[in-house]
């Protein structure tokens, strides 16, 4: 893992360990200069496992929070909260976000019968809105555990909140491109469901949650409304195989986006801006009316 | 007193002369594998201070009898009793030598660890060998003449020294009844002296031993009673009394006659003509 | 009929028909090797061996299906071989040699990625699902399944006798050493292929189950591979259909209807049969075969 | 001193280090058992029928340790000792039977989870991590250890008897059926306690490995127990310290360091090592030893 | 004319009479087993159309020699020609029978499965089997008396049906050497007195036979040359000249003279007294 602060930040007061990439951006934005950040998960890493060698594990230990994602994602938090014993504080950002259930009755979801139902969605960073909540709710979290900063905490979660209402709004006009009509999602698995509510699109999980799965007749209705709707181009998410993505884009002659980023962990986007900026502008180029 | 009698000391019915010996009997014993029955209605009694031959063709149902008197095969039908008992009960007093050991010889086991092996139901599944443990293994392997290779690991070895190790295992166990599928198979014509000469004295020290052999003309030599089989039981007793040539035939079907055969030519290979059939 | 033809109108339907009965027939026929051999759970440690092997692949050559086949191909050839290699020159089994090594890769691809992390979810290249293979998988296993099943078919008296006693093999003439290197060569590459056309644990069950169940059924060498081959295409094709009335995934279908047949041989084999036993050795392992 | 100090400040180094000693020795010590029993391998299958378990065991009973705990339990002994059972009335061998066991368990595992959605990546609960352990994986460790390991010294004599000769260990009274269930079944408790504790890939290293490495020195059966208790709980304790210092993942530095002892054990035995060898059978599979 | 000569026909050399038969020499061979020396320095020279029996006590070395002669084992010195070429060149012409067949006996395998594996050098790794293989095939069966068998699995035939069957298979390859490892181990007498008869004929038909052998009383009647072999060769020739009590002492040492036993006795186990050391 890397240290996401350098020498420089030696004085900071609070230290501040996290599980996931954007959460490491997170914390920077909302910490500012109080905090000293230690990103246990290097962006690009699998954010599903966690095996922490020796020094993560002192980083855990010595810090004052411990920010993860929350919703779930972390399997691994009970154990390591029972691990870290109770001076730590673990914070799960995403708890101040509303969850979105994987339902078969959701309108959100075009066709996934059994595949995907009933489950929480943990990706809530696809969420502008979302990651803003989240941004206070750190904020205040930061001040529970630093006090002598909360004042501070708060100014820099609001200040991050207007940025990423600017983010939010550029995303809305690239978005704009992309009729109404055309604003159904097709990807891998199902992983969207915060971005697809956020910018009123359908989200289309092809492999609901995974691959093994998906049945025949499942996958022949996809297909069906991937044509119906008149859907342009199918996305592959970054890191994962395209296989099976590609074979429905062959199935129901549509074209293939660039990949997405699900899982908020890639080396090409390690703050949270970039990562938004990558997908919107594949999406918008994908579904858009061809521009850019 | 017979009840209670310590197995592995020799048989008290034995050197006292006490004319009720140990018996082992068998009745109506049938033992089919499948739709095949193997033995059918086998019986016979025996007592212990005796050596007894089984004998009889290839697939007579000698190493099935074994088996099911040393409990690995469940007979369809009939009983094994040994001092009353069925002697499935009496594992603890049972040696049995298969006639091939199915192992994997590639176990780390050497020489001696297979002869102690056979003190195991003697010493239990806990308390530490005793001088007298030791003892016992370092005679079998000594009465084998396995000593100078006692340390070898076990597929290291030639046949006939591993026959000879299983053997030594056999008696090392120090057991009542030894039950032994042919156990002069390939060992060299010392080994099958002093085998001999042992098993005879086993019998008078009042085990009872009770082996598959093939050898007929060293059946008298050896054994005192013989069980001429061929899945159903054609004879038994003493060996003078049933080891007759018309027993015998009756045994192994009329003597083997082969056909004499023409000279080799050489149109058709000489290695297969029928000389029986 | 109409339950017949009506799936057949999917071009999915069609291209998995075409795959199940390939590579049904093929690993089917392979799996008399893997029984005869005792293989069974090799080939289920082998696909494990793939992920290291992929993870490489990609560091070294990129993302591409190509460098992930690649990858897994030479992970899994170092390990599968380098564990004949060991058990031949000392006195372990096959087996365990194979868990050391094994073990050991998946220990170093660890480590690896560790040092070089690749913004892949390696687990995502091992999954696949028959509906979604491609017509570049439909060739692979074609080309793969030829090869394997000419090669095999030509072997097949030397491999046998080999199987059952490799001394005689031996004294016979046949390089022991050579066909027993090209047998697990060839197993790892219709493992390969098929992992990702039909994913890891349909490949698995398709490389064991199909001759299983004829192994319970008769003495005649011979009838393991055909009867293996048969199987393994029919049952994958009568799964197929099933998994598209039921609407569950197919590669669970598949694996679940050769099970199926597989206890019914269990069941009532006329030889070997549980309800046939009558006497049997009371000992453990391979009870005694009966009837004449 | 100084480098052996200075890691046991840490309080997770010094749990590691406690589970090190114990899961190391009790593993190691069972590994005789895996490797004269010829079953490496399925141990490693049976550590995939979790998934399936411990998904049910979620599902029914809700997300929480004891609940995977049990599944993982449940279905590992369904699976194993089923596969006994088939393996007991058939003439298939054991991994024959498990392989198909388990695939089909793993089919149905699939087919569950994907009419009843829970929404846990089960994966992750295969993933331990020995820096990461609980007082609970602690105790349960221990406890399962210890009664592994006074059970099996107990059976000694009976285990090696019927592992060498089944048949006997029959005719001198020993409950082989039994018996064989009970080693299974202990080797699965062993296995399932130390997943939570280690992880699913260090677990199954320390169950081969150690007595794989001894099994190069000696003839002596005795010798493997003691031996490979001893060679895992020293090898595991080395690669913790290894680890610290080099700061790689513990699993994967254990793994490593055990698997370089058999390496060297390999090279070197001086009763069956690689330099030693003069003549040998040319045959495949188990050279005969040498020496006198 | 002695090179082309088909080696699945009667030997040529046999019944033409012609003086010059194929000859295997064995010079200066030695093989070890790691540091075990378990052949030393042997040398022989024999011809087709004799059968020589290798004696020797448990451990002599009689496998060790029939393993490398087979291609099983690589000598550490010396050579092993048959006809002026090394022996491992002419697999194809060799038929080997193991001492101990370390089989899967669950292997889906039916006797006549098994004695078609004998043919597979003739037959090739491709062709069908023709009405010829056909032929050679029941014709080893039957000489065995294993036709009823023929439909069995292999692991459902009793030790010595199991001994015949893969006996039967070194016959049906028609094989122009034939090393036959104990091959009377576990026959029944009348298996034994066909196979004796059958060596017999292959070896008149000019087959050259080499067989390990325990049964001291029956080389005579079944050998024309014995090697006495103890690690080395004690003594090599016709039976009449080399099996004399001389010879067989050195090979086998002083001949075995078990100590007479004290009669047994209650305090210690009789069964594992010394009876020679
Ligand atoms: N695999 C092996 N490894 C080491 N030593 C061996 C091995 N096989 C045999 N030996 C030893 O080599 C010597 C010769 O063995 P070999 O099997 O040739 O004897 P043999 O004459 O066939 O005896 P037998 O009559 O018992 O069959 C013996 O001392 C034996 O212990
Ligand atoms: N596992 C088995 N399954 C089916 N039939 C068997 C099995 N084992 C033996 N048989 C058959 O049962 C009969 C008796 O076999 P058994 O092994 O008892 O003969 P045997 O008298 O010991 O012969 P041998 O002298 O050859 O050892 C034979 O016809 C044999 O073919
Ligand atoms: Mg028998
Ligand atoms: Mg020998
Ligand atoms: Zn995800």
């Amino acid at each position: 893992a890397l240290w996401g602060a350098g020498p420089t930040a030696v004085r900071a007061e609070l230290k501040v360990a996290t599980l996931h990439p954007l959460m490491t951006d997170l914390a920077k934005q909302v910490g500012g200069s109080h905090v000293s950040v230690t990103g246990l998960m290097s962006p690009g890493e699998n954010i599903h496992q966690f095996s922490p060698s020796s020094s993560d594990m002192a980083a855990a230990r010595s810090a004052d929070v411990v920010l993860a994602s929350g919703k779930g994602l972390e399997t691994y938090l009970p154990r390591l909260r029972s691990t870290l014993g109770s001076a730590t504080r673990i914070v799960e950002a995403g708890s101040a976000v509303p969850s979105i259930k994987i339902s078969a009755k959701d309108a959100l979801f075009v066709c996934c019968p059994q595949h995907a139902v009933g489950g929480l969605d943990p990706h809530w960073w696809h969420s502008i809105s979302g990651m803003k909540k989240a941004a206070t709710f750190v904020g205040k979290e930061f001040g529970k555990a630093d006090p002598a900063n909360a004042k501070a905490y708060q100014a820099n979660a609001a200040a991050y909140g207007q940025r990423l209402d600017a983010l939010s709004a550029w995303a809305k006009r690239e978005l704009s491109r992309v009729p109404r009509s055309g604003r159904v999602l097709v990807t891998g698995h199902a992983a969207f469901a915060y971005f697809c509510k956020e910018f009123g699109f359908r989200s289309l999980p092809v492999a609901g949650l995974s691959e093994e799965s998906v049945g025949s007749q499942y996958l022949a209705e996809a297909i069906a409304q991937i044509q119906k709707n008149g859907v342009r181009t199918i996305f592959p998410e970054q890191g994962n195989n395209t296989r099976a993505i590609s074979s429905v884009a062959k199935s129901a002659s549509v074209g293939l986006g660039r990949a997405l980023i699900a899982d908020g962990s890639a080396s090409e986007a390690t703050t949270y801006e970039a990562f938004i900026r990558h997908n919107i502008g594949a999406i918008a180029a994908g579904l858009g009316g061809g521009a850019s | 007193m017979t009840r209670d009698l310590d197995p592995y000391q020799p048989c008290a019915a034995a050197s006292c002369g006490h004319p009720q010996r140990h018996e082992l009997a068998i009745s109506g014993l049938t033992v089919s594998y499948g739709s095949l029955t193997a033995l059918e209605e086998v019986s016979l009694t025996t007592h212990c201070g005796r050596c007894v031959a089984l004998v009889g063709p290839n697939g007579a149902g000698k190493s099935t009898l074994m088996k099911a008197m040393a409990g690995l095969l469940r007979p369809t039908r009939g009983m094994i009793a040994w001092r009353g008992q069925p002697l499935a009960r009496a594992t603890a007093e049972i040696a049995y030598l298969a006639q091939r050991s199915e192992v994997d010889w590639q176990f780390p086991l050497t020489v001696r660890g297979l002869v102690e092996m056979g003190r195991y139901p003697q010493v239990g599944w806990w308390r530490r060998f005793s001088a007298r443990d030791d003892a016992a293994v370092d005679q079998a392997l000594e009465t084998m003449r396995l000593s100078d290779l006692a340390g070898r690991q076990i597929g290291a070895l030639s046949g006939g020294q591993q026959q000879r190790a299983f053997v030594a295992r056999a008696l090392a166990q120090e057991a009542h009844v030894l039950l032994l599928d042919e156990p002069f198979g390939g060992l060299d014509r010392p080994s099958q002296e002093l085998l001999t000469e042992l098993l005879g004295m086993l019998a008078l020290s009042g085990r009872l031993i009770i082996a598959a052999h093939h050898d007929l003309d060293s059946v008298p030599e050896i054994f005192d009673e013989v069980l001429l089989v061929n899945r159903r039981r054609i004879a038994f007793g003493p060996v003078d009394e049933v080891f007759t040539p018309d027993n015998l035939a009756a045994c192994f079907g009329t003597p083997a006659q082969p056909a004499p055969l023409p000279p080799p030519d050489r149109d058709r290979p000489a290695g297969v003509r029928p000389s029986a059939s | 009929m109409h339950w017949l033809i009506d799936p057949l109108q999917h071009p999915h339907i069609q291209r998995a028909l075409a795959i199940c009965v390939l590579a049904g027939f093929a690993n089917g026929y392979l799996s008399a090797f893997v029984v005869l051999r005792k293989s069974a759970l090799q080939v289920g440690s082998l696909s494990h061996t793939l992920l290291p092997g992929i993870a490489v692949g990609i560091l070294l050559f990129g993302l591409s299906p190509l460098s992930a086949f690649a990858g897994a191909l030479v992970a899994a050839l170092l390990v599968g071989l380098g564990s004949l290699t060991v058990a031949r020159s000392s006195r372990l089994g096959q087996e365990t040699a194979l868990a050391i090594l094994f073990t050991a890769a998946f220990a170093g691809g660890i480590l690896i990625l560790d040092f070089a992390p690749v913004d892949v979810d390696i687990e995502h290249y091992l999954f696949g699902n028959i509906l979604f293979a491609t017509d570049d998988d439909l060739r692979t296993v074609f080309w793969v399944s030829a090869i394997a099943l000419v090669t095999l078919t030509a072997l097949r008296r030397p491999v046998i006798l080999m199987l059952f006693e490799p001394a005689a093999a031996q004294s016979l003439g046949v390089p022991v050493r050579l066909l027993n290197y090209v047998l697990l060569g060839l197993l790892i590459l219709v493992l390969v292929s098929s992992l990702q056309a039909v994913g890891c644990l349909l490949a698995l069950g398709l490389l064991v189950t199909p001759a299983a169940t004829v192994y319970l059924l008769t003495d005649r060498t011979e009838a393991l591979f055909w009867g293996g081959g048969l199987i393994g295409a029919g049952g994958a094709v009568t799964a197929l259909f099933l998994s598209h009335h039921f609407d569950i995934g197919a590669g669970a279908a598949i694996i679940l209807t050769l099970a199926g047949l597989f206890f019914l041989a269990w069941m009532a084999s006329p030889r070997y049969g549980l309800l046939r036993r009558r006497a049997m050795l009371v000992t453990a392992g391979g009870a005694p075969p009966l009837r004449d």
